[in-house]
């Protein structure tokens, strides 16, 4: 029986460790940010390649997005002969919710899981000791562009992956519903309003920054050797995942 | 997977867009390729060659053990999430509530549990493999497998392959429980539909649990298939495992997003 | 100078260090020599405030700097550089790139100047030629040499070297033992060598200290090594298999 | 019994190997010298099946491994015993476990008699008591005691060393070379050995190859090294350089 005890009591003492180191990191990471001035070339480096290195999977995860949702709803739609309702059905769940919650995810993939994995390495071999051995203070040189870089380019992606994700909706039920693509654009305009899409874009601000957080910090304490790296970049995954469904429920549950 | 033998092309603006175009192609094209051979050795091994069912438990366990919590958690946030944006919404709009809970679990079925399942699944057991693959093709371990006659793909990927499958359509089963009873929660203490009422199967039909099978078997195939693909194809040290990983979360989530929407539109078109 | 006074440090119950005694005099080559795993990087590493001590004192040139900050070691750092044993440059940078980041951050120059100096600092290695290349074309040593300008560019009294001929082919350790003289006898900074590489030891070393299982066993010129009787750096030095050093 | 012909093999854009070819009679012990990147450990994995040339053919015991299927290959790679670079133990076993898997596989031995064989290799490696313990509680000298165990764990005919005292210091290293000895004169293996440690090398190689950039700068044994009036042989061999 105490040996259950015990590993539950570890679990939750090495998480709360976790928890904590997090917070720390991501307060200094917030403060070094004001006092310290970034480093032009760093920030301007991590803003394309967390740009860059996204933008065709977020693209092609919105069009499916749209395409699934128009899919899903339209059935119902059918049922009901309600046609017109099919630009509501399909539009309002993508810009509110499974939209950036798809997007999300992917970004945590391919940029979060990125970002751990490259800091994880930096770690491994040395690199970071190198820069404070050069009295270089790695966090405003490393996670602050990286956390302003993955959080604005979560934004801006969230954007245009929403406009991709209608845009493949339109297609879908143009020929897959045999719904005429006006009348779905007509009931995109006449039933969405710019909250759903406000509701979105904020979510994917808070993702983002749940993304930056975990991803930097997983990256950033990663000890073990290459062994290390690959736990990292799976305990980096996992808690964006989590964030990302939490941090949904609270933002949809208090800004209707 | 040996590079094609890259002639240069001339680097006039035409040719350099059309480069554009086709690099990522004939990249994709080589990835799914190598994907595919994989799937086949791995299918191979499975059947025509004696399986390590001891290792196949071991993988299991590991893989369910350590998903069941994150599904949970995560799967319950969703349901909450879902009922309270519906209820809201069909409030305003049609005002009767009667339904929510048989379309709600309607939808589970066909498309949110198996989706956000495999996309958790993806996320923990995906990388999960990939970076312990890929560790031990850095730290030369496959190599010393395939110096004492044990193939690794028969030795590493079969037993995650039929432990991925398996849990993949379990933790399915348990994501729709897991999903209605938050659903219900919330129903129940902000929009008081009874538990009763919520519970409404009538709107199921058969073409749904088909459908749910279809996308938990193609999603339990695609994931461990796809994981232990890129972590084979580690190469470099740490930073080899780092790319590894990373590759695995991408392909496994962009494969699940991809067979979604095949199969939703298969389903749409033949089964409902 | 540098001072260890009863330097103490465990990780878990392994003590790696216990209780060390080591002074280093301004312009000499100190090598720190033992087996794998006999703490040698762990001490040099309490200098530049990567680790710290669980007991005792590292005074440099007079000033107790055991119990600094993290913001106060910086200043320690720019009179003490330290040469990992992964040459730890940034393989998305160019070399001369690696070498001007030190340099862009801590001189407010233009980037124009500190590339300039950068190159300046690149001639002292030898490396100037190869200015715009990236790490990943050249091999172990070449690679050091980068490393080792790019410690100097703050102009450093003393530079600490972690195992910098381990797992180098013979030529380019040579390479680097020769700059590592060099650098002492032309700009007089005091070089402290973490090393088990017995040919770089007698090449270069002024003075040598040994360590094993925690404490410093002898510290004295390589002659001593040459003549010593003592059993177990008789065996390091002589590489038996046998005798009573516990690896 | 091992011999490399006009072996070519590219990493990208540049050729790793150019053109080397050499042979390895049997019962000898062949020194592999050059600088880090010069596809010493390529040639290693070549000569065991794990990789395929570009160009050029690689013949073990007689036989071509270009025209060898799996199944074939599997039973030459029964004669070869390999300890890699990075030790590639199974972190998932206990060293008795990795000693024991190569001979399981096999299949030749009973639980029996893999026991004692894994009990004496034990004892020859002077790590006793080393059976329960997991690869990530070892020191780096003892996980190459342990890698050296389970590469002589079927008396193979044929062992390569990949690197064995890398980062070891004097006194580690001198064991893992005296087992190198110690090993020989038992049996009449054929060993390939890569190493920067030429001091610990000479008692035991009769010949040895330099390679750099890919080409074959020299063969021969310690006579032929010592008198070479190539500047490159030279310093590679007394660890000297001109900058």
């Amino acid at each position: 029986m105490t040996s259950v005890l015990a590993n539950i009591g570890r679990r939750w003492l090495s998480l709360s460790e976790g928890v904590g180191q997090m917070t720390l990191l991501t307060l200094t990471t917030w403060w070094k940010f004001w006092t310290t001035a970034p480093d032009r070339i760093e920030f301007m480096r991590s803003l394309y390649k967390v740009g860059v290195q996204s933008f065709p999977i977020v693209v092609v995860t919105a069009l499916l997005t749209g395409a699934i949702m128009v899919i899903q709803s339209g059935q119902l739609v059918a049922q009901y002969e309600a046609y017109g309702l099919l630009g509501w059905g399909a539009g309002y769940a993508t810009l509110r919710e499974v939209g950036p919650i798809l997007i999300g995810l992917m970004f945590s993939g391919r940029v979060g899981a990125n970002n751990t994995a490259e800091l994880g390495t930096m770690r491994i071999t040395e690199q970071i000791d190198a820069l404070r051995a050069l009295a270089i203070d790695p966090i405003p040189y490393l996670l602050v562009p990286r956390f302003f870089a993955i959080v604005s380019m979560m934004f801006l992606l969230t954007l245009v992956g929403n406009l991709m994700a209608l845009v493949g909706g339109t297609i879908t039920s143009q020929f897959l519903l045999q719904v005429d693509w006006r009348l779905f654009v007509w009931s995109l305009r006449e039933y969405l309003h710019l909250s759903d899409l406000f509701n979105g874009l904020i979510k994917s601000v808070f993702f983002g920054i749940a993304i930056a957080t975990v991803s930097n910090h997983f990256g950033y304490h990663t000890s073990g050797g290459a062994v290390g790296v690959g736990r990292a970049v799976n305990s980096s995954v996992v808690f964006s995942a989590v964030s990302i469904f939490v941090l949904d429920f609270v933002i949809g549950y208090f800004l209707p | 997977m040996s590079a094609p033998a890259a002639q240069t092309p001339s680097s006039g603006p035409m040719s350099r867009s059309l480069a554009a175009v086709g690099g990522p192609l004939l990249m994709i094209g080589g990835e799914l390729r190598d994907i595919f051979r994989m799937l086949f050795l791995t299918l191979y091994y499975l059947f025509r060659k004696p399986v390590r069912w001891r290792a196949v438990v071991e993988q299991g366990y590991e893989i369910g053990n350590r998903s069941l919590v994150f599904v949970t958690l995560v799967l319950g946030f969703l349901g909450m999430i879902l009922i309270y944006q519906s209820a809201y919404q069909a409030q305003q709009i049609v005002g009767d509530l009667q339904l929510l809970g048989a379309l709600f679990l309607q939808l589970l079925f066909r498309e949110f549990a198996p989706t956000i399942t495999a996309l958790m699944i993806a996320t923990r057991v995906g990388t999960g493999i990939a970076a312990e693959v890929g560790s031990m093709v850095v730290t030369e371990q496959v190599d010393a497998l395939r110096m004492n006659n044990a193939d690794p793909i028969q030795y590493l990927v079969v037993p995650r392959f039929v432990a991925g499958l398996v849990m993949t359509v379990v933790l399915s089963v348990f994501a729709v429980v897991v999903c209605f009873l938050a659903g219900m929660f919330v129903a129940d203490r902000l929009f008081d539909v009874s538990p009763t009422t919520f519970f409404n199967t009538t709107l199921l039909t058969w073409g749904d649990l088909i459908a749910f099978l279809m996308k938990a078997f193609a999603y339990g195939i695609a994931v461990p298939v796809i994981s232990a693909h890129a972590g084979l194809s580690a190469f470099g040290g740490s930073e080899g495992v780092g790319a590894a990983t990373t590759k695995a979360v991408v392909n496994c989530s962009l494969a699940v997003v991809f067979l979604d929407f095949l199969l939703s539109g298969f389903a749409f078109v033949f089964l409902f | 100078m540098i001072e260890f006074l009863k330097v103490r440090k465990s990780f878990g119950e392994k003590h790696v260090l216990r209780g060390v005694d080591l002074t280093v005099k301004a312009g000499e080559i100190m090598f720190i020599i033992g087996s794998s795993g006999a703490g040698k990087s762990v001490l040099v590493k309490h200098l530049v405030g990567l680790l710290r001590p669980d007991g005792g004192n590292i005074i440099l040139d007079g000033k107790d700097i055991t119990y600094l900050s993290e913001r106060d070691f910086y200043d320690v750092r720019k009179r003490c550089a330290m040469v990992f044993q992964n040459s730890t440059l940034f393989d998305s940078m160019t070399l001369l790139d690696n070498v001007a980041l030190p340099i862009r951050k801590h001189f407010s120059v233009s980037l124009e100047e500190a590339r300039r100096r950068a190159v300046e600092k690149l001639a002292l290695v030898g490396m100037e030629g190869q200015a715009d290349r990236y790490p990943a074309d050249f091999g172990d040593g070449m690679r050091k040499k980068v490393a080792i300008a790019r410690a100097l560019t703050l102009d450093p009294q003393f530079v600490i070297f972690d195992e910098p001929t381990t797992g180098i082919d013979p030529i380019s350790a040579a390479i680097v033992d020769n700059l590592i003289r060099d650098l002492s006898v032309n700009l007089g900074v005091t070089s402290i060598v973490v090393s088990h590489d017995l040919r770089s030891i007698f090449g270069v070393a002024d003075r040598i200290a040994m360590l094993y299982q925690g404490l410093f066993i002898l510290d004295g010129p390589p002659q001593l090594y040459r003549e010593t009787d003592h059993p177990i750096v008789r065996q390091f030095i002589d590489g038996q298999p046998d005798g009573p050093m516990e690896v | 019994m091992i011999r490399f012909e006009g072996i070519r093999k590219r990493h990208g854009a540049e050729w790793v190997l150019d053109g080397v070819s050499f042979e390895v009679p049997a019962g000898s012990q062949l020194g592999l010298l050059g600088p880090g990147g010069a596809g010493k450990s390529l040639l290693l994995k070549m000569a065991a099946g794990l990789v395929r040339p570009d160009e050029g053919s690689v013949s073990v015991m007689g036989r071509d491994l270009a025209h060898l299927n799996e199944v074939e290959m599997a039973e030459l790679r029964l004669n070869i015993g390999m300890l890699f670079q990075n030790y590639a133990l199974f972190d998932f076993m206990t060293v008795e476990e990795n000693i024991a898997f190569p001979l399981r596989q096999e299949g030749r031995l009973s639980e029996a008699e893999i026991a004692a064989r894994v009990d004496s290799l034990l004892k020859e490696v002077d790590l006793p008591r080393a059976h329960k313990s997991y690869p990530n509680q070892l020191s780096g000298g003892m996980k190459k005691r342990v890698t050296f165990a389970r590469a002589v764990a079927r008396k193979p005919p044929i062992v390569f060393f990949d690197d064995p005292t890398a980062g070891l210091d004097p006194v580690t290293s001198s064991k893992i070379f005296r087992m190198l000895n110690h090993g020989r004169m038992h049996t009449e293996t054929t060993s390939i050995i890569i190493t920067h440690d030429i001091l610990g090398l000479q008692g035991i190689c009769d010949h040895f190859v330099l390679l750099d950039h890919g080409k074959l700068v020299l063969h021969g044994t310690r006579e032929d090294f010592e008198r070479s009036e190539r500047r490159m042989v030279r310093q590679f061999w007394d660890g000297t350089s001109d900058e």
